[in-house]
């Protein structure tokens, strides 16, 4: 297990969070990070965990890096294809360990935002800045086993209070998300480009637990909008190994998620076209 | 019974201003073609209820032709941010659009109520979060079995739902290969179903497997044959996702005017999809087509 | 994830005195060695929810492992009536048995309840009838939405499911053809499933055509590979209907010291399955084979 | 359309209740001669019609006759193969036109009863005869377009008051239903050995509107258990033709339906094997 000579934030956000995936784990996966760390976990130390799709792929083993819950490799050689009121159902039911998803905004409880931000004369029919919703988010944060979320850490982010609870962490402490009839577990950590945050069991308040190679407790604490609670002595993560970051380049090559290649660019289409290909090729060595 | 047409026939005769619309798939397998047509034939004040989107209800919000959207998310994939949704619910450009959100699964349980003929749902997401404050058709009841906490959604019986699929025969039976969506139940939740397929086949073909046929004929009123019905988005098994020109739109769309231009070029300057899919060109198609073929292809079904 | 077990492993593993069961398939596909599992290993006080049913419930009635029963039908097909039920019911032999009531739909929508973890589920069927009359789990209410009049069901969450499939993986991926039931949901409503197939197949034939994957692995606990085991009743694509077996066993029934005679020759006077098929014998399988395969056949899925 | 030379009760049955399905109806259709009538209907004069099968098949061709609601039969070569609740939940819908069932006692409103017969002591818990129960009787009774009932004309099955409803015809009269919440249509006409009866627009009684050829309608206000009501003039019900007798016999060659053969009989496995296959090979020149 070398680690990587160099990486980028986002190579060490996948590498975090895939690392807390467990093997022979059902785990559901949100778009963008999340997903590329499901592949790299599956590719690694969890073989036997099987990645669950929202619109209803399950256990894909595809030659293609999916670029959404939903897409063609979704299904590709899975070993279900099904509908989407049946994956979530299924979580709703309990047959879900783990939810990998990302916000827009956290709180200190680890409930999150993706519905709207309001600004200074907003109304949720007319906000300052409208975001997606909550997809199949809320779902996910009410009823899987357990929850990791990955996020970016900035101040704008990690507030005080969110504008608008679009998916449950302990809402406003332990105990409430049984008061108010949930049954999936909640958030387990939160997984940002400095460290990772856990959650106070007792009170159900997220503290930071683990560091990235290089950040202080103080930077983290700057850019978190409440008096953030530290661990006693945080650990370090530990760096990507070599061999994280060889799959992960070798499932994005297009930096769909690793964000190489910028989101704007309009590609020829020729290019396109033979970016792809390279891309299966490198993917059916990993298969 | 044969219930084959042409889309601009179908759109015409099905969807009226004012109805409440659905669309089949799921960021892949969007009727996007049948957008394109509400889009040329101005259906102005619809309701769109949906579960998570991008091109479909994009298209229609930039376009103006949405008065109130019932979702869970509305966003361009991983390549974009929904611009058309902001734009009309932060600016009202190029009109006003009622909101009114839900998760997914509740989505999905509005027309699983529609779909059973049932006036609501019960479901376990959304309770103590702020989906139900802001939404009052949501309502937070206590299960009179247990006395558990359960939230409820009303039944969505869509006037028309749009649903692209890989092959129907002439009936409107669907045989749907790779992810489902919700497109079981809103077909059967829609008071009229317009169904656009990759091929029409021979109903000898749907026999050969008919646990693969999730739509019966019974829920369908139109069936148009629309090869590439759901470009630039995948099809499994017939193409992939076409990026560059998904971004080609998004970048058109950074203003309402880029986005009426773009739509003057690639929507409303002709009649039929045949003229949309020649401006592409055979190249291109062939191309997404074998971006597809080397990864998944639709078994073949050796019937006895 | 290897499941693989035996079925007498199984039902010594997973089933207790006083558990709630249930049985997929319908009429056919019923997992009819199961219950002769059960009766060898006397699991007593069975409450079983099951829609309608012929040999799997009349068999656990006739030995007396039956406490309670929640159903819509109990019969024997189209050759007898349900000699083991009347018995149970008019006269408490071998033992007295409660019964509920429901229609089909209300037993479907239980299981639909219980696989998707919500408490109840709301129909139309029922009202005006004296089945919520003389069945205080329906709950006639008014829907909080139009006002309308809807029944509800209670969700059913067996202890433990048996399901015979055509095939499975050794995971518990399982694809069935043919008529479906309500397995889908009964699978994802018990907390423990055991499957039973007629072939346990490579996940790689599994993958070959994912959506015909009704049940996923998660779902299941154990897998049993059982051929013929739904005999005497049909599997489709595997065997037809053996009726003269079905008569017999209804002429040995017509009292219960005829059934428990019979129970002794066919069902207690061995082990294993395997047992059951030799006294069968192999012309008689091989019929019952040809039978159905000259009729239908499961499609060969060519995958690419 | 010739009519028939010779014929039984059970065929005139089946051909008076094939001629009630239209053509292009969904029809659902139970087990007995229901389902021999629908599938004679489907072979001679609605073609188009399509059969749906409780247990999930929908518009199956088969070289054999189905003997129940859910055997293989069902689904050969059919358009549909699904489930149970979609099927019924498709009939909660409105998508089915028409359904055809049976049942043990019926009262004037066209209410059946297949649970239970009290007898002089009996409870619902320890009657003195328990029948099937409802199966899917109820939900299609409740549901579908309109009914078609088929049953045996006997005084103790055309009774004054059911032990318990099953199924609901109109209630208690006309405007019951609705009332209930019911949104099918409701029974359309009962076909029995004797006669076809149908129901009164204004109050949803019951009354004779057809006889069989030779029956009176003194024979049948006997076998009534109520003063049961006649039209003005009862026309007579047409025999079975030829073809419908040849077609049902084709299919039915066991006598499953049409009981020629003794229901308790046991035949020999090698009998049953060859009876089989010749029934096979009939049905072919059918499809």
């Amino acid at each position: 297990m070398s680690p990587a000579c160099s990486y980028t934030t986002q190579e060490m956000m996948v590498s975090a969070c895939s690392r807390l995936i467990r093997n022979n784990e059902c785990v559901f996966i949100g778009v963008g990070i999340p997903l590329l760390a499901g592949v790299v976990a599956s590719k690694i130390h969890a073989p036997d965990s099987v990645i669950v799709y929202e619109a209803g792929g399950i256990g894909a083993v595809s030659r293609r890096l999916p670029w959404s819950i939903s897409d063609n490799a979704t299904t590709d050689n899975a070993l279900v294809a099904t509908e989407l009121w049946r994956a979530l159902g299924d979580v709703q039911r309990g047959y879900i360990d783990l939810a990998v998803v990302g916000g827009a905004q956290i709180d200190r409880f680890g409930n999150l935002n993706t519905t709207v931000i309001f600004g200074p004369d907003g109304t949720y029919q007319r906000p300052a800045s409208r975001l997606p919703g909550s997809g199949g988010s809320n779902d996910l944060a009410s009823s899987a086993g357990r929850t990791l979320i990955v996020m970016k850490l900035e101040k704008r982010k990690f507030v005080k209070k969110l504008d608008y609870l679009t998916s449950p962490g302990y809402l406003g402490g332990r105990g409430e998300r049984e008061r108010a009839g949930l049954r999936g577990g909640g958030p387990e950590a939160v997984i940002t480009d400095k460290g990772i945050f856990r959650f106070d069991p007792e009170t159900g308040e997220m503290y930071l637990d683990e560091l990235f190679p290089g950040v202080t407790a103080e930077e983290v604490k700057s850019l978190v909008d409440w008096d953030l609670k530290v661990a006693p002595s945080p650990k370090t993560v530990a760096p990507p190994t070599e061999k994280e970051i060889r799959v992960m380049r070798m499932v994005d090559p297009l930096g769909v998620v690793l964000g190489s290649k910028s989101k704007q660019e309009v590609q020829p289409f020729e290019e396109y076209f033979r970016t792809m290909k390279s891309c299966y090729e490198s993917m059916v060595i990993l298969i | 019974m044969n219930k084959v047409t042409t889309l601009p026939e179908a759109v015409r005769e099905l969807v009226r201003d004012g109805d409440t619309v659905s669309f089949g798939g799921i960021l892949s397998r969007e009727p996007v073609a049948c957008t394109y047509e509400l889009i040329r034939q101005n259906k102005k004040d619809l309701t769109v209820i949906v579960d998570s989107r991008d091109e479909t209800v994009e298209h229609l919000l930039g376009a103006g032709l949405v008065k109130k959207l019932e979702s869970a998310y509305v966003w361009v994939g991983v390549i974009g941010s929904g611009l058309h949704f902001r734009r009309a619910v932060e600016k009202g450009i190029p009109r006003r659009v009622e909101v009114e959100d839900y998760s997914n699964l509740a989505i999905g349980m509005r027309f699983l109520a529609g779909a059973l003929g049932v006036p609501y749902m019960p479901l376990r997401s959304m309770m103590g979060s702020d989906i139900p404050e802001y939404n009052p058709r949501i309502k937070i009841t206590e299960d009179p079995y247990g006395g558990e906490k359960v939230a409820l959604v009303p039944a969505a019986n869509p006037d028309v739902a749009f649903i692209h699929v890989q092959r129907a025969d002439k009936m409107g039976n669907c045989q749907i290969w790779g992810m489902l969506g919700n497109d079981i139940n809103i077909a059967r939740a829609a008071r009229k179903v317009v169904v656009t397929c990759e091929e029409i086949v021979p109903t000898s073909e749907i026999r050969k497997i008919p646990n693969m046929t999730q739509i019966p004929f019974y829920c369908v009123d139109a069936v148009v044959e629309l090869p590439f019905g759901a470009h630039p988005l995948g099809v499994a098994g017939c193409y992939w996702i076409d990026t560059p020109f998904r971004k080609e739109w998004l970048a058109a769309s950074q203003t309402h005017e880029g986005f009426r231009a773009w739509l003057e070029e690639w929507v409303l300057s002709w009649e039929t999809h045949e003229e949309y899919l020649r401006k592409l060109g055979p190249d291109r198609l062939a191309g997404l087509r074998k971006m597809e073929l080397d990864n998944f292809r639709i078994p073949k079904i050796v019937g006895c």
